[in-house]
């Protein structure tokens, strides 16, 4: 009899919180995805707390009129099964309008199975993985450049700027790392840059000297790493020890403080490519951006902060846009998202094509010392 | 009474690496007899157990059992052809009631297979309640049917050890090997034990006793075997024991007990059978 | 049947001395009391008919729940469901027959990618792929099964390995699995002909197999056979020494186990239309096994409250997905240290207290 | 030169294993119990270092190791109590135990992480960019204090286990706990001694590692190959640890080399499983 009574009221409960919250009329729900538990939740934190920081100030500028973007939170884990479980939810219960977030590629795969299901649009800030945006998905777009963008353009710089002859690749053995190594020699090939040699290595690898031997043996004029910060610094870190002076590309992770750290003394003459790079970006908008974050937190953002910031903005634009057109509705916001052009963000202007791609400057840098100066602009 | 062997151990070793538990034994058991293996701590009588049950295999040596060699012979090889047997410490199987427990003891004398427990229904039922039914006769014979329905695991020693042996019997043993079954009782507990040995080896079961207390394996035991180091010093009728000057050397020994050695050996037979942990 | 008329003499004979000293005098517990059962009390069900009741009782709520209250507890259904599969299969070996595996993710994985390979790339129905999928997990697991021959403390770390190199197998081998990325836009699962578009017919054909693998294994625990699962999984010697042929049995509760992670396997990706190796990590095993723990080691129910627990628990802890990990290591620890029996063990303790203020 | 590097590089990957696996083992042998935790009981050991020589400016690196390890024992007591005590009270039986070490686990890890944080935490000291050059091979400098610990290490513990009267207790108690009750050596005792020490020893394995890499909430994960290394020396023996470890580095590396870096991992489980196989309780088990 308890039992039954307890089962009613758990089944009460549980009806009550997926109908969702009360929300006041002028509330634009929109979901949020990322890792906020497991190892790689700091990239989900981080941008969580950009979207934050970005939401407040939309509010306060009356960006949308009287109308506020809620934003409904979930972890993923960085696992693809509970990304779709996390983001049927929103849709589901929450009724959001639109999705934002996906840190990683995996879980945003999974996640676009269900947005384009649900015909609810999906705006991911930093998922890579070219394979994204080519299956005719209509709900997707991105703010982050694709895998094939980024590593193309970093093979045409290494050639451009540098006069790179060989390079050789070293890439974190995940869909991250791996998307990146793919596009990179593809390109590298087609502009005639010998590849030396390419190396997966384990992503919780610490002890890279056996390949760097080989990397040593095979002379080539620069090394392209291509994994997070942690391992391109121990990388770089490991290379120092071997004394191997051969110029490295290591990804995005020069911006990073713990890449520093970890790599010592060896990191410093390190290039790398960033999605948005404090320094390069001299619009008001972008130093605005910067001493803001600076006001309330101490330090400037880090390159996930900068995305989600912006990746809040360009939404909030797209919202914006499809209330003038009376059409506020997830069709209309897609209708609206796909359309931005040149819109002035944080980290510079961003255009999204209609297959949801982004074109955004990539900024390339080195590190002099302990701090980052800029390279090249690529437009 | 029949004097033909129902088990005989021609020189059986067991080494545990370095060290010589058991060494070059030879024992008979007569078929019907009540036999005792006895020594000092550490003298291997334990592993002589281990062997002859198969949870250890012998390094060198023969065992035969009811005129077969059953040497090569996995433990429950072993129990079909007849041998079982309880432990120095009983195991127990602790989530189960103790009419569960001597239940484990008819799984090798019904014949429910898988395809059967899962497809027939009313032949499943039948099998379930014979082996109930044993298993509750059992239960009476060492005196604890009112216990049936309560978990081992609130049990006390003394019950404790009777559900192991009615366990054991359940298996339908020619021959039964009981591991200090004495050792912890009170004297009414020991001479129930004491007398239900005899109504057991009176009825044609052959029983092997290996034991601490001297007095039960002497008022006991038709023939005693006793071994020191892992090695047999005497083996003949309780009075022949008594007087023997290598037995009474040994149990005089054991004043000072070699603690080391037999902490070495109990550590290297656990290095041997890890999954035998105490849990 | 000779041996049996030959134990049943003595037996007769030696009934007279119990009668002599009764040896167990003052038991204690309700278990005995219940145990001289007076006459005129009424019906008990055996322990056999009320784990059928708990079935019914268990399966009325899984299949009533998510469809009487649909949308996304639907959903959540089709995510338990699947879960639930794969802890009945951990459960029995786990639970019930001691055999502890610390890579069982792996063998979803194995039932999810097999199913989904055999229908995109060789055009199988899911009927016929899901077959296949659980002939390769359970022969997966038969050779997993032969690694018993290693101690058991051994063999739990040669699980994890296994799991580990079938994880890397599947992240690797690019040309079959699609390697890190994955496989994207998975179609409908079709059963003769018929595609099984909406949650609800997924969830109905999920069912049916949870409630199948239920009935098969609940069959599978009573009687002889479970009885023999259930004593090597308390005493492996004991259960030596009383001639279970241990070795066989624990093969086979690793093997059935294995087989049922394939075919929850199977379900998986028809439910996210999307599979990657990143759902199939150690960190997934380590969740399975809260699972069952947490709904109580051993109990068969258990696993599938456990599964439902560990799916739909996120949903309320959304706000504190930081500290989620953390609460689901100190509720292992809290299962282990206050609730042994999990979930399922107070409510048994509740039901019977409960009857026995009704009686 | 290649060759060499290799070499030097899967022993020092290798003599990390081993460290760690020491842990496992010692844990093992004095109670008989498989401890998923020790990895992150080094994960923690580690960020105690680092909270000493970040709190102490210029502190030398001995009082991390020292101070790391007293961190570690005191928490490794905390454990036993709260989480270890009741179930082997209720003897619960080894299965509810390993469970029971993998709570641990999850619980030491996310709670780092919300200690200290998400992102990895660099030694701010001198010894983790300095490299001394061995037999022509540039190694972190930490190495030296490995070379030196590790065989005082060893040395140490044999020593406790075969002269004290603590190591004798919790060898007795391992091998039969009824026996040694009846020695006065209570059940209780031993296992708060077994925990604080092996918590000890991960400390010193992960404050010694540290300077190599970095720390962070997840570097527990270096654990379960250690845990490999450890049951292929046989669990329970430390010498066997350490060789276990030697043979993960190398095999890994060299492995990794000849067949694909990606499948290294495999490589180190695949070594495991085939000793295994060959000799089911390890190499320094004694033959069946």
């Amino acid at each position: 009899m308890a039992s039954a009574r307890a089962l009613t009221a758990a089944a009460v409960a549980l009806g009550a919180s997926l109908a969702g919250g009360e929300a006041g009329a002028k509330d634009i729900k929109v979901g949020y995805f990322c890792p906020l538990s497991g190892p790689v939740a700091v990239y989900g934190n981080e941008s969580l707390e950009a979207a934050r920081f970005a939401l407040d100030e939309i509010a306060r500028s009356k960006m949308l009129g009287d109308a506020t973007i809620k934003l409904i939170p979930a972890d993923t884990a960085g696992n693809p099964g509970q990304a779709a479980q996390a983001v049927q939810r929103m849709i589901d219960a929450d009724e959001v309008t639109a999705v934002f977030g996906g840190c990683t590629s995996p879980e945003t795969a999974a996640a676009i199975e269900i947005t384009e299901a649900a015909q609810v649009p999906l705006l991911s800030h930093l998922a890579q993985d070219t394979s994204l945006t080519q299956k005719g998905h209509k709900y997707f777009a991105r703010i982050s450049q694709t895998a094939k963008t980024f590593s193309a353009n970093a093979a045409q710089w290494l050639l451009d700027s540098h006069k790179a002859k060989s390079v050789t690749i070293l890439a974190r053995n995940d869909n991250y790392g791996q998307s990146l190594a793919d596009a990179f020699e593809a390109r590298a090939k087609e502009l005639g840059v010998k590849v030396a040699g390419r190396v997966a290595y384990e992503p919780n690898g610490r002890e890279f000297k056996p390949i760097l031997a080989g990397v040593a043996e095979a002379k080539p004029d620069f090394v392209s790493i291509l994994g997070f910060y942690t391992d391109t610094g121990l990388i770089v870190k490991q290379m120092g020890e071997l004394q191997i002076k051969i110029p490295t590309f290591a990804n995005t992770s020069p911006a990073i403080k713990q890449f520093r750290e970890i790599a010592g003394p060896a990191a410093n003459g390190a290039y790398g490519a960033l999605y948005y790079f404090a320094g390069s970006i001299d619009t008001e908008r972008g130093k605005d951006f910067v001493k803001n974050w600076q006001a309330k937190f101490g330090r400037p953002p880090t390159q996930y902060e900068g995305m989600g910031y912006d990746g809040i903005y360009v939404l909030a634009d797209a919202i914006k846009r499809a209330n003038a057109a009376g059409k506020a509705t997830p069709e209309g916001i897609r209708d609206a998202l796909l359309a931005t052009k040149d819109f002035s963000g944080a980290t510079g202007p961003i255009t999204i094509q209609p297959n949801g791609d982004v074109e955004r400057p990539l900024p390339f840098v080195q590190l002099d010392g302990d701090a980052l100066k800029l390279d090249f602009l690529m437009k | 009474m029949t004097t033909a062997p129902l088990l005989r151990l021609d020189g059986v070793s067991r080494r545990f690496g370095g060290l010589v538990a058991v060494r070059e034994l030879d024992m008979t058991v007569t078929a019907g007899a009540i036999h005792g293996l006895i020594g000092p701590n550490g003298a291997g009588k334990s592993t002589a157990f281990d062997l002859v049950s198969g949870l250890t295999r012998v390094s060198a040596g023969t065992v035969h059992f009811d005129g077969r060699d059953v040497t090569a012979a996995p433990a429950e090889r072993r129990v079909a052809a007849g041998i079982c047997r309880t432990f120095q410490t009983p195991r127990l199987f602790e989530a189960m009631t103790a009419l569960e427990t001597v239940m484990t003891g008819c799984h090798r004398t019904s014949r429910c297979g898988f395809l059967a427990s899962i497809l027939s229904v009313r032949g499943k039922a039948a099998d379930e309640a014979a082996i109930r039914r044993r298993a509750h006769d059992l239960l009476a014979l060492v005196g604890l049917e009112r216990a049936a329905d309560t978990p081992v695991s609130q049990l006390s020693y003394g019950p404790r050890r009777l559900v192991e042996i009615a366990r054991a019997l359940a298996t339908g043993p020619k021959l039964l090997l009981l591991d200090e079954v004495a050792s912890g009782l009170n004297p009414v507990e020991t001479q129930f034990v004491a007398d239900l040995v005899r109504t057991l080896a009176a009825d044609g079961l052959t029983v092997v006793l290996v034991e601490h207390d001297m007095r039960f394996i002497l008022g006991i035991c038709e023939r005693v075997t006793v071994l020191n180091f892992g090695t047999r010093i005497a083996d003949g009728t309780p009075a022949e024991i008594v007087a023997d000057p290598a037995v009474i050397a040994a149990y005089l020994g054991e004043a000072r007990p070699d603690a080391a050695s037999r902490r070495d050996l109990r550590h290297a037979a656990r290095a041997a059978a890890p999954q035998d942990l105490p849990s | 049947m000779s041996r049996q008329e030959a134990q049943a003499k003595p037996m007769a004979q030696a009934k007279p001395l119990t009668q002599a000293k009764p040896l167990v005098g003052a038991l204690p517990g309700p278990r005995s009391r219940g145990a001289a059962r007076p006459a005129g009390r009424a019906w008990r069900p055996t322990e056999t008919q009320r784990d059928w009741l708990v079935f019914a009782l268990v399966m009325a709520v899984a299949w009533l729940l998510p469809v009487s209250l649909g949308g996304f507890a639907l959903y959540l259904g089709l995510i338990v469901a699947f879960h639930a599969i794969a802890a009945l299969g951990l459960q029995l070996m786990v639970g019930v027959a001691g055999q502890l595996s610390l890579g069982h993710a792996a063998f979803m994985g194995i039932g999810a990618y097999a199913t989904v390979i055999l229908e995109k790339r060789f055009g199988l129905s899911f009927p016929l792929a899901c077959l296949g999928a659980v002939a390769l997990t359970t022969a997966a697991g038969l050779l997993m099964a032969q690694l018993i021959r290693l101690n058991g403390v051994y063999f739990k770390i040669a699980t994890f390995g296994f799991g580990v190199i079938v994880h890397q197998i599947i992240a690797n081998w690019v040309s079959l699995t699609g390697g890190t990325a994955g496989i994207t836009g998975v179609p409908p699962l079709t059963i003769a002909g018929y595609a099984l578009r909406t949650r609800l017919d997924l969830f109905i054909a999920e069912m049916v197999a949870l409630t199948l693998v239920y009935a098969l294994l609940l069959r599978l625990s009573h009687g002889r056979i479970g009885r023999a699962f259930r004593a090597l999984g308390q005493n492996e010697t004991a259960a030596r020494s009383v001639g279970i042929p241990t070795d066989a049995y624990r093969m086979i509760a690793i093997t059935l186990g294995c087989a049922a992670a394939g075919l929850a396997g199977s379900f998986m990706p028809h439910v996210f239309r999307f599979i990657s190796p990143e759902s199939f990590t150690w960190h997934e095993s380590v969740v399975l096994l809260i699972m069952i723990t947490v709904g109580g080691l051993g109990s068969l129910p258990g696993a599938i409250v456990g599964a439902a627990l560990l799916v739909v628990l996120p949903e309320y802890l959304r706000d504190f997905a930081q500290y989620k990990m953390l609460a689901y290591g100190v509720l292992l620890i809290a299962s282990m240290a206050l609730m042994p029996r999990g979930v399922a063990g107070l409510l048994a303790d509740a039901a019977r207290r409960l009857g026995r203020r009704a009686s | 030169m290649s060759f060499v590097i290799q070499l030097m590089s899967g022993l020092a990957i290798g003599s990390i294993y081993g460290l760690v696996a020491v842990g496992f083992s010692m844990i093992y042998r004095a109670m008989g119990l498989v401890n998923f935790a020790q990895g992150d009981m080094m994960m923690v050991g580690a960020f105690l270092g680092y909270t000493v020589l970040a709190t102490f400016a210029g502190a030398p690196f001995w009082l991390a190791i020292v101070g790391a390890m007293l961190g570690a024992a005191v928490l490794g007591l905390v454990i036993e109590r709260l989480a270890f005590r009741p179930s082997v009270k209720r003897k619960a039986d080894q299965v509810y135990l390993v469970l029971l070490t993998l709570g641990i686990g999850i619980v030491l890890s996310n709670g780092a992480r919300l200690i200290w944080g998400a992102n990895p935490v660099v030694y701010p000291t001198p010894l983790t960019h300095e490299i001394v050059v061995v037999a022509g091979y540039p190694l972190p400098a930490v190495y030296l204090y490995i070379a030196v610990v590790t065989p005082l290490l060893l040395a140490a513990l044999h020593l406790f286990f075969t002269r004290t009267w603590l190591g004798l207790a919790l060898r007795a108690a391992a091998d039969d706990p009824e026996t040694a009750a009846t020695f006065g050596i209570r059940a209780g005792l031993t296992s708060s001694a077994s925990f604080a020490i092996a918590t000890a020893i991960g400390a010193l394995a992960g404050v010694l590692y540290a300077p190599i890499a970095f720390v962070s909430f997840d570097m527990g994960a270096i654990g379960v190959k250690a845990f490999a290394a450890a049951a292929l020396g046989t669990l329970g023996s430390i010498p066997g640890a350490v060789i276990g470890g030697f043979i993960i580095g190398l095999g890994e590396t060299f492995g990794g080399q000849l067949i694909a870096t990606e499948y290294q991992d495999s490589i180190a489980f695949a070594i495991m499983i085939a000793v295994l196989i060959l000799r089911p309780t390890g190499l320094m088990g004694a033959r069946s």
